[in-house]
Formats: C-alpha cells, structure tokens, sequence
C-alpha cells in the first residue's frame, strides 16, 4: 500500500480548450475514443496502489462527477480506498479567486485527516502513464522536500507553449519554474506532478494564501525554490499536455499510430474508465473503416479514414469522414463529408454537404447541436 | 425484493454437442455475440425485470463460470439487498455431497437457500438460451390468471414441435396437456424451460418429489405433470421475439450470424434493454490502413488489418495484413496471422492460425471448428 | 417496475436553517443520529421501484453528492438504476437567479432522453415515507393532470409557517397554492411533491422560462391550477418539514417517541442510508443513557438523557447532555454540561463548563469549532 | 491483483465445540462482537492489506456462509478485477465430486481458479480467528527472507504450547523444525494457521501431495514436514497483537467481553484499520426511560428499557423494562422479556428470554449456553 494519498488538479484558468470545455471540464474530455482524460491519472494512482484520491473540479462538475463516481471501476477498494470530489464551493466574485488553493484550504480539514504521510498531485489536462509509487520511493530516498516531474522535449518552439518548464540544474535541482515562451528548442516540460510530504503541502497551501488570494499551487512551489530542496525527475514514453483546442486534436489523432498505443497502453499498465455497456460495432455492406479507432455500439453504413469514432455514433451511407474525432452519441447523416473535425457529443450533423477544416484549423460541431 | 421474486438459474448443462467449446467451461459460459458469455442473457433480464437475488445452480467443471456469474456488480447485481449467488452442490447436517439428480433436484437442495429470502414467487430459468424478456410481465400475467405455475412458450414451425416440450393450452393460456418431444404434437407451443411458480405451492411439491422412488426429480418429467394431475391451475405465456438454444456448433455459428442482419430481432444495440457483460479494459478496435470490412460485428481489442467479411470478431480477435476472414466467427483473442484465410469457421478463444494457412471452406454443410493452433504442413 | 422517474428537489431560496445550512443542503443534515435526511425521498423511491433519480442540490453540493454516490446503498440495480446529481452550473450573478427550474432547463437534454412517461418530484428538506408507485397509480387511474401530496394539519397557526398549503376543492382539486401565514389552524400543507408526466413536466419548465428568470416549479404549478387538473392526495404519517432551526431540532427530538419511530420505521418500508463500518458504542463505567437514540462507534463515559447522538461521538467522564443532537465525531470533555444544544460535526466542546438553551431557544455549535 | 498475492480462506470447520451455535451455519459465520461475524476478520484484513481476490473454501453446511461472503461490496472487494469467490467442492472431467480431505487438498482442488489469476504469491489463512493484521508487511517479510514459505507465529504461554504446531526457528526468524502439538515444546512460537507461499513451489509440491497414499493433505501434517524435509526456506512472522481462536462457548464468551475493557487490544474504533461487516438497516440503538447501561458494547437496532451491566448485546437485542442482562452476550435479536434475568449466559440468536424467566448463574464456572426460548415453568 503506498503511502501516500493523491490529489488530481484542475488546470489554471489560463488554459481554455475552447468550445468543449464549456460543457465539462478537460478532465472529463473524451480520448481515444473510449476514455476520458482523468482516467489516465486516475488508473496511474491506482496502479501505484494510492487508493484515496481527491479530485478539484474547478467548473461544470457534472459529467466529471457522474464518470468518476465508481471507485471500483478504477480497481480502487471501495471500502478502502474513496474518491472524493472537491468542488469550489464558495461563489466568489471572480474567476481569478477560482484557484486550487483556495478549494484546498476549503478542505483543508478533510486533508488533515488523512493519515497518510504524502501526497502525490497529478494534472487533469494532461495524458501520460507513470509509476506513482516508484516516483515517490525515489522522493523519499533522495530527501528533497518536493519532487517534481518533467518531460524533456526538443519541440518547445512550437509545443507546450502554455505549459511551464523547469530551470533544472547539474543535480537536478529545480531553481525555478517558468512559461514556455517558444524561445529555446529543449525545454524540460513541468508535468504539473508533485511529491511531497502532507505537512509540506498543508504548509505551502497556508503559505499561499497569506502571500496572495489568488496565488495557485505552482506559483507558490516556484517561489519556494530558493528555500526548498525541490527536485525534478525525467517521465519517459508519451505524454501529451492538452491545453488548446489543437493539442487537444492532435493528441488523439497521434494515437492512431500503434507505435504511440504501444507506449500508452500496456496490459502491465491498465487504463481504467466507466463501463459503456455498449454491444459491438456493427459494419453494414459498404461501409469501411481503415487507419482509425473505432469505439463499441457504433453503426457504420459510410467510409471512416484516420479518425476516432466514440461510443454509439451512427455514420450513415456515403459518409466519408477523414481525419476527425466524432464525439459519443454524433450522427452524421447520409453523403456527408467531413475532414480535420471535431464532433462534440450528441451532435447531429444532417443538414450540409460537407465541412472541411485543415490540420492547422480544425473545425468543431457543438454538443447537441443539430446543423 | 422489489417485486417478490426470486429467480435460480439453470447452469450444471454439460453442452457435450458443443464439443471442445466446453471441455473447459459450462455451456452457460460459451461466448456469444462479440463481446458477451450466454449467461448475461437471463442474467441481464433479471437486472431489467427488478430482481434482485439471482441463485446460479452449477455443477460440471464450473470454476469459470462460478467466478464469472459471482461478479454480480457486472449486471448490477450489487446493491444492498441483492447479489448473485453461485449454489454447487454441498454437504449438509443430513445429507451427504452429492451432485444434482435433476433440474428440480437442484432447486430441492437449495431450498434452505431460497427460505433466506420468504419469496411469494420463484423464477426458474435456463442458463443457456439466447433471448430478451421481461420476466416482470410474465409475472404480471402469472398473477392476474391467478396461475399456480405459469410457463414460457415460444411456438415452433409444427413439424419441429416433436422435438420440444409442447404446451396444449385453451384459449385464455391455461395448459391442458403437456407432451414432452411428443410423436405428434398437438400444438406448437414449445416450453422455453421459464416458469414461475407461487413458492410455497412448488416448495411443498419438492420436498415429497425428493423422497419419491419413481421420480427423476425433473421439472418437465415430474413436477409439471404432477402439477397437472392435481388440477393445478398451470398457464402458458407466450412470448415473441428471438429466443435461440444454441445447443451445436452450427446454431452457435448461426445465432452469431443472426446479428449481421438488418435489424435483427434480438436488437443488442437497444438502450432501454442492455444485456450487461464483463468489462475489458482495452483500446477500442483498431483498424490498420489495409483494414477491408464488409458486414461485420467487431469489438473492443480488436485489430484489424486484413479482410473481414461476414463474420463476428470477439474481444481481442487479430486479423493481420492480408489475412481473409469470410463467413466466420472468431472466439476471444484468436490471432489469424498474415496471409491466412478462414472461411466458414469458428475458431475457439486464444487459438492462432499460423501465416499462410486456410482453415474451413466456403462449400463445406457444416462450419468447421477450430479447437487448436493452425500450423503450416511441412 | 415503476413507469416514472424521480427527481429530489431543493429547498427553495426562502428556506435556511441557520447555522447547519451553511455547511451542507438540508438534504444532507443529519437526522435520527445516522440517517440524513435526504435517505427518506430516496428510499422512497427505490421502494417504489423508482430506479432512476435526478437530485437537484442549489448549493454546498460535496457533502450531499458523497453521500448518495453509490445507488447500491440505496438498494438500486446500478447498471439499471442511477442517481444522478444536477448542479447549478452556471454561476449566476444572483441567488435569485438560482431556482429549481433553472437547473432543469439546462439539463433538459437528460430528462428528454430518459424514456419513462411520468416524473415523480420530491423535495429534499422533508422527512416522511410514502409509497410513490400507489401515488403514481392513483394519478393515472384518476386521469389528472398533476397530483400533489400534502399532510393535514391542525397545528398550521404554530407550525409550517414556511410551507405552502393547498387551497382544496371538495373534489380535492387544487384551486390554489399559497403560502401558510398561521391565519387558520387548519390547513392541507403542500408537501412539495408532484407527479405528472414527464412531457408536462417539460411543458413547464419551459413556461416558467418564458414567463420570469426567477420563476420556480411551485410558483408555475400554482399558475397553473385553472387551465390544468390538479389534484390533491393526502398523506397519512409521520411529517417533518425541515424550515428553520427550530423545526429540525423538535423533528429529531419528536423522534424519541417510540411511537412515532414505529411511524417513520417499519421493517416493510426500510430507509436505506450508507455504512458507517462503525464498531458499535461503548459504555464505560459510570456511563448512563436514558431516553435517547444513540449511532455507532461512540465511547460514552458521561450521562446522555432525552438526546440523539450521531456516530463517533466520544463523551467524557462527568459530563451531562439532555436535549440535545450531538452530530457525528463531535467530542465532548470532562464535566461538562449541555441542554438544548445542537453541536455540529467535528465540533470539540472541552473549554465551557456549561451551555444551556432552551426549548424555544435552543444553541448551537459549529462544525469543527473547538470552544 | 494489487500486490500479486492472492489469498485463500480455508472456512470448512464444523466448529462442533460451538455445540447449537453450528448446527445450521459454519463457524467462521458465529457472531461476535455486536455486529460482526468471525470471517469478517480476515476478510477485512484481506481488503485493508491491499489483496484484491479471495477465494473462500468452504464445505460444510455453508449456505448461509456462502451467501454472505459472496456479497464481496461488504469489504470492498467488489471493484473491477476483484471479489470473495465461494470455492465448495466440485465435479469435474476428470473427478467426480467430493469432499475435501484435507487443508491442503482444498487449495490442490482449486488450483485452476488460483491459476486463473496466475499470482506470485499464495496466502493462505484460516477462517475463524478474531485478529487484525497486516498482510502486506508479512509479504514484505517473506520477500526480504527471499523465503519459500512464511508462517505466522504468535508467542503463547509455555505452558500451554503443547496445544499448538510450535515452529523452532534460529534468530533470523528461519524454521528449523516444526512440530505438531509437541509434549516438550522446545519454543513458545505457535502457528496462526497463516502462511505465505510462492505459487509455483506450492503448486508443484500440492500436485505432488494430491497423489501420495500416505498423506493426510494437511499444510501442518503434510507440507510444511515435506518442505522442511527439502531444506526450503520457511521463516517465522512474529505476530503482535490481539489474537483469538474462539474454539468453545467459554472462548467466545470471552473473546466478547474482551471488547469492555478499557484499551483493549482488538480496538475495533480504529479507523486506520476498520472491520468492514454486513449492513443492517434499522435505527440506531434506544435507551428507554427506564435504561441502566453500566459497561456495555451495544450495537444498532438494540432496544434497551431494562438494565445492561458488563454485556455485549448484538444487533436487534431488546431487553425489556425491569429485565436485566448481566455478564452476558446477547446475539442478534435475542428478546429478555419484562423482569427476566441474563447472568453469566450466552444467548444464541433469535432466542427468547420470557418474562420473569431466570437463566445462568453469576456462580458458574462455565458460561451457560442458551439455545432455545426459554420459558416460565409451569
């Protein structure tokens, strides 16, 4: 049993994803068809054995709280192990007030209870596996106060650019924390992904809150460098930061790759999400499917090329979709053309010829929207 | 009990026509559909029709089935008052371990078990039929006619009634005769093997057909016809819809078949009557860029990169480049390696046919099983 | 199986029990020592073989969403049957904003997907039992158009001062529905409960919209009493309406009377709530308890009369409780006194040597407060 | 699988020194402490240690047993890839169906279930001790030894050793000898009856075990002897802590009123390691006007009007007013009628104490069993 309890984050209100999130926050995203974002944070703490875990869920709680709602779909005990749900809930006057350390003082009387000497804060925005319990045995074994984890990139100039980095020294020494403005190719990307102990983050959360009613969890860490042993350790295999609408695209069409799914999904390494209870995919004559993830309870009359199809969609006759993510439930209707799109949810798209985005611009279709 | 009634199933079937499919597991077990194990019909049912307590009978060779059907949370079964519960055989104060010595033999040795929960009616079903129903109407039925035993019927095309048990009943439903496999039906009512029963009535019958020399303790043989010859009031339910025993590898093959088609009766797609199933955690399918489909049913795990035509793919199924599926179904996690070609087949779970061999044949009357890896004459 | 599904209701905005309310909705308040009181609409409905329930929490949603996140508890088929949480989500600029009716307009989606013909509406801050499925057959057979529960009483000039009352025809039709100022000692108190169809329902909801931002269902169906048949069916039992400090204190006290629990608490209609996995209490010597109900998991070394003590309640050597609703974990130190108190969660009482209320009056502590 | 160890319970025992208490369930299913029943203990155990699959091996007269270890949600082992699976005996295609005959040949019996799983480790634990322990640490104790085997011991009273199989082990904790109930124990260190294994040594030795003529198929008799014999790595896990097995009406009486001391050892309020058992829905416990509690454990449900001095009443107990309970255990909804008097006694179940009745004597030297009503004599 690890030691420690888990904390998954929303993101800062500077990353907007925009159109989806609207409706849910990034966390409850759909990805690669049958998955949802937080499921990937929450299967890496369950595998590493952390079995109680708090969710901040900073706007739009529903679809987030319905879809996490089973501890034991994540493998977690449910006598055990809990997933609880932290809402802010305080209407303040602004968004700006919204932070995760103002719901974490909101509860922080929940925290104190806990009995488990560390936790580990993971990120509801991102994607990637990693080993919670072999990450927090190394932050014990090394004696820094915090650690946290990074992924080295040689594309900064034009990804991650609103994610922060880490100013590593020799020793792997963090000596500060700061945006990724483009300016330099390699960049060790913060993965939002902390250890610590319980008191270092009660601490730093009271410390926080005298310095700045909005100051957030990662402010007050890159302030704390000068004072704090605070180290980062290297994640390997993929990871993906979903932080605008065409990260967000691209992130999934990367994982028709089967090289990228090798990297992602591995029978040691499960990833765990709600059961659809969906029958399979039924492929009528004429229909055809090729390059593409295709997700249960769908009907497919018309023609699928490099694109990700979720849960129950109906792709009517002489449909040609390319280089799309139809969202669960969508129905697009017969002789449609669709290329470089995103169809959110419950989407009917029946009344056009076709609608053509590009891989720089890709279009979006509103959840329920009919068009 | 939401509505008083409880209901035990059927699992110690052998299946022994079903050859290798069920040297390993109960026939109940047997994969069906893509992603389901034919239990999670009358399983599911009784999730949708409100019970909440659910006996599964086992018997032969039931580890499989037994560790299956006991994840009740898989159909819902979980809450506070219900669950699923696996009922062997078992030794008892007065009674040595002995197996069951008929289908209500099987349900006389849990008597204690059902007790527990004072049911006013018991649902007995038969773990290995392929159907949709809601058992909540048939008990409406039961209730209204004031039945003592009301049993499920389907009718057949009359010249196959000779091999069912067939219902001779009057115009309001009540049974008059009943005739199991008789030489010449007189109505082609077949018993589904569904019946409810007011408890107390059918507990009171068990225990005096237990100690009856003559008796093979069976429901159809002994108790309904006993039943009868007591003026018991005894009704017929008819039902419509699918309804398939898949008792031989070619109405296995078949029933899969059946799901091909263009609105088929069975309808798994229909939200408002999910049939519930284990959950695998894997990628949706995947289709690689020489994927060719045409008709099929695919399923979660799944990759593909070949040919696919006409056929149902189970959990996990591979198909690799340039390999030909035609007219088939293949069970969990069966691998047919570049190049290989099965055409009317039924290829068993976690078998590989090996790169470049052809497995049954588009003119053969009977679908070939493949029970074993497929290997490359030398 | 029950051809409707339920929907539990908010308190309206008018209604706040001071204190208690800020911490949690009344659907989560404590009541009966392990019970909340939110356990009695829904166990309600899974009685009645309503499976299938949406509940509406205006405010404060952690408490009450962890409460009531596992439908098993509540003897609901899970893959079946679902209890889905709808929250405001959308963060309006005023309180007023934030109604009943507003909350089911943006989840308007859901409740047209689901496909039972009828709703049964309950509200959140009542206790008593009732057997909706009857409720739901006396509303087809009698062809109205909506049914509402109420509870006679001649006690409406003392009580029920913030309930509505209906205005009853001979045929018990609804001739209006206006709010209870004690002018009469008689009157038909509205227990806030409806059933209709779930089309009409929807018909509502949208007229409300169209006919004020601020407008709530009660108000609606009170408009709506010439142009539809609306009917009243009365209630017979035990009722609490939970409005103020006062009335939620006397509803748990009330309690004591075995008579009146064998009211609320029959072995045929069980009131599901979740585990507590507590031990169960432990007297020490020198310990006393007359005329109370006492939870679980409480060490008790002190004199307990007239009161009702939540789970895990510890009470010291020397100290005496009457009159009072200790609410779960509270701690209670040596020597101390207490009359007509209510002493909220996690409240530690160690620095007084006395507090006492009075029947009308009665104290109370706050949650986790330490005095 | 969490920890890759699975986790097999062997609950078969009559229990027959429980006398009535056994005669319609098993013993690992007695009541104890207000609310529990003894399998509670390893099965929260299980749950708290981070074990996600437990088989429970049961044999005799286990319906009620199986039904309710079969409700794995009580201890949380219901989430996705776990759950309490309820192992009786069974027919298989090579074997016909019989008993057990022995604790090791139940486990041998199951093998193709623990297979199923495919675990590095095996724990093995006995249903019917009252303990909270650790099984994770122990795990961890047998991989540092790089152990074959590990065992449980518990220090007991030299004088009473000779009761129980007494493990002899050097300083580091590893088993030189093990002897069963020795005369002359050479060491205070008896077997808990809980033993860690690696899967793949077991199994090899249990295959072996399955077809020797002279074995008893018993871990103490059998396997640990032969392990030994083979210079296997067996090491001692000492066990500190609250440890019981509640063998006799004494015992359990006992083990019941351990619970009213201050501190006790078992502490049961400990929310780091809480005792998960059944749900029982009723109100909380009422003390009446007329109520005297002096040193009492009394659970939900109970109604109390008379007086309660140094007792452990279970769920639903009621004593009336004027009545007195004194010394005793009173189990679930046992009923002590206006003025009657409880002393020294344990009440079995569902009994009933009638009005002005007297049973047990505060001068007993043995705690006096009440299985039946009792009634004013005539």
């Amino acid at each position: 049993m690890a030691k420690a309890f888990g904390i998954i984050n929303s993101s800062a209100n500077h990353i907007n994803i925009e159109g989806m999130q609207k409706y849910r926050p990034i966390g409850a995203f759909p990805f690669t068809g049958k998955y949802r974002v937080i499921d990937f944070p929450l299967s890496n703490m369950s595998n590493s054995d952390i079995d109680r875990i708090l969710v901040y869920v900073r706007e739009n709680p529903r679809s987030l709280t319905e879809h996490i709602r089973t501890a034991g779909n994540y493998n977690i005990n449910s006598k055990r192990g809990h997933i609880q749900v932290l809402f802010a809930e305080s209407n303040s006057a602004s968004d700006i007030y919204n932070t995760d350390i103002s719901v974490f003082m909101e509860n922080l009387s929940i925290i104190e209870r806990l009995s488990f000497p560390y936790v580990v804060i993971a990120p509801n925005y991102m994607v990637f596996t990693q080993d919670f319990d072999a990450l927090l045995q190394q932050h014990v074994e090394s004696g820094a106060d915090i650690t946290l984890l990074y992924h080295r990139t040689n594309e900064a100039k034009e990804r991650f650019l609103l994610s922060d980095y880490l100013k590593l020294n020799r020793q792997k020494g963090v000596e500060g924390i700061e945006r990724n403005r483009g300016t330099a190719k390699e960049r060790d990307i913060f993965m939002d992904t902390y250890v610590m102990s319980r008191q270092l983050f009660i601490d730093l959360v009271h410390k926080a809150v005298d310095y700045s009613s909005i100051c957030n969890l990662c402010q007050i860490v890159a302030m704390s460098c000068r004072d704090l042993d605070i180290r980062g350790v290297a994640h390997r295999g993929y990871f993906a930061a979903l932080t605008d609408f065409k990260s967000y695209f691209d992130a999934n069409l990367e994982l028709l790759d089967p090289a990228v799914q090798c990297q992602l999904f591995s029978p040691q390494w499960p990833i765990y999400t709600d059961t659809s209870d969906f029958c399979p995919t039924h492929y009528f004559a004429g229909a055809s499917a090729k390059n593409s993830i295709i997700a249960n309870g769908c009907v497919i009359r018309g023609n699928v090329e490099n694109s990700i199809i979720g849960r129950g969609v109906v792709i009517d006759e002489g449909v040609t979709i390319k280089n799309s993510l139809i969202q669960a439930h969508a129905h697009i209707g017969k002789g449609i053309h669709l290329e470089y799109q995103v169809i959110d949810k419950w989407a009917e798209v029946l009344h056009v010829d076709e609608i053509i985005g590009s891989p720089d611009n890709p279009g979006y279709v509103k959840r329920e929207d009919i068009i | 009990m939401q509505n008083n009634m409880l209901a035990m199933i059927l699992a110690g079937g052998r299946g022994s026509r079903l050859k290798d499919l069920t040297t390993r597991v109960a026939k109940p077990a047997v994969h069906y559909g893509g992603k389901y194990r034919i239990i999670d019909f009358p399983l599911s049912n009784c999730a949708n029709s409100g019970i909440d307590v659910v006996g599964v009978l086992t018997q032969y060779e039931s580890v499989l089935l037994n560790s299956y059907v006991a994840a009740g949370r898989r159909w819902g079964l979980d809450s506070r008052d219900s669950g699923v519960y696996v009922l062997p055989p078992r030794e008892k104060a007065d009674a040595d371990l002995d197996v069951y010595r008929g289908t209500a033999d099987a349900i006389s040795q849990n008597i204690d078990f059902i007790d527990t929960y004072d049911p006013e009616y018991l649902l007995i079903l038969s773990g290995d039929h392929i159907y949709k129903m809601d058992y909540s109407e048939m008990l409406n039925f039961h209730k209204q006619r004031n039945a003592d035993a009301t049993i499920a019927v389907i009718p057949v095309p009359i010249e196959e009634a000779s091999r069912f048990g067939i219902m001779n009943a009057d115009a309001e439903g009540m049974i008059l005769e009943f005739e199991e496999k008789p030489e010449k039906p007189k109505s082609n009512l077949a018993s589904m093997g569904i019946y409810i029963f007011n408890w107390k009535l059918l507990r009171k019958m068990l225990i005096e057909d237990m100690v009856n020399p003559d008796s093979s303790h069976d429901f159809g043989k002994d108790i309904i016809p006993t039943m009868l010859a007591n003026d018991k009031r005894l009704f017929a339910y008819k039902f419509q819809g699918y309804w398939k025993d898949v008792g031989t590898i070619d109405s296995l093959w078949e029933a899969n078949m059946d799901l091909l088609d263009e609105g088929n009766a069975l309808n798994l797609r229909d939200g408002s009557w999910t049939i519930y199933t284990e959950d695998i955690g894997a990628l949706p399918q995947y289709l690689g860029p020489n994927a060719e489909i045409d008709r099929a049913y695919i399923t979660e795990a799944c990759k593909i990169d070949g040919l696919v035509r006409n056929s149902v793919l189970f959990s996990g199924a591979e198909v690799a480049t340039g390999a030909k599926v035609i007219d088939s179904v293949l069970m969990p996690n069966v691998k047919v390696e570049e190049g290989a070609v099965v055409t009317r087949a039924l290829v068993a779970s976690d078998v590989i046919v090996e790169a470049g061999t052809t497995v049954g044949s588009a003119k053969s009357t009977n679908i070939t099983l493949v029970a074993a890896d497929v290997k490359e004459e030398e």
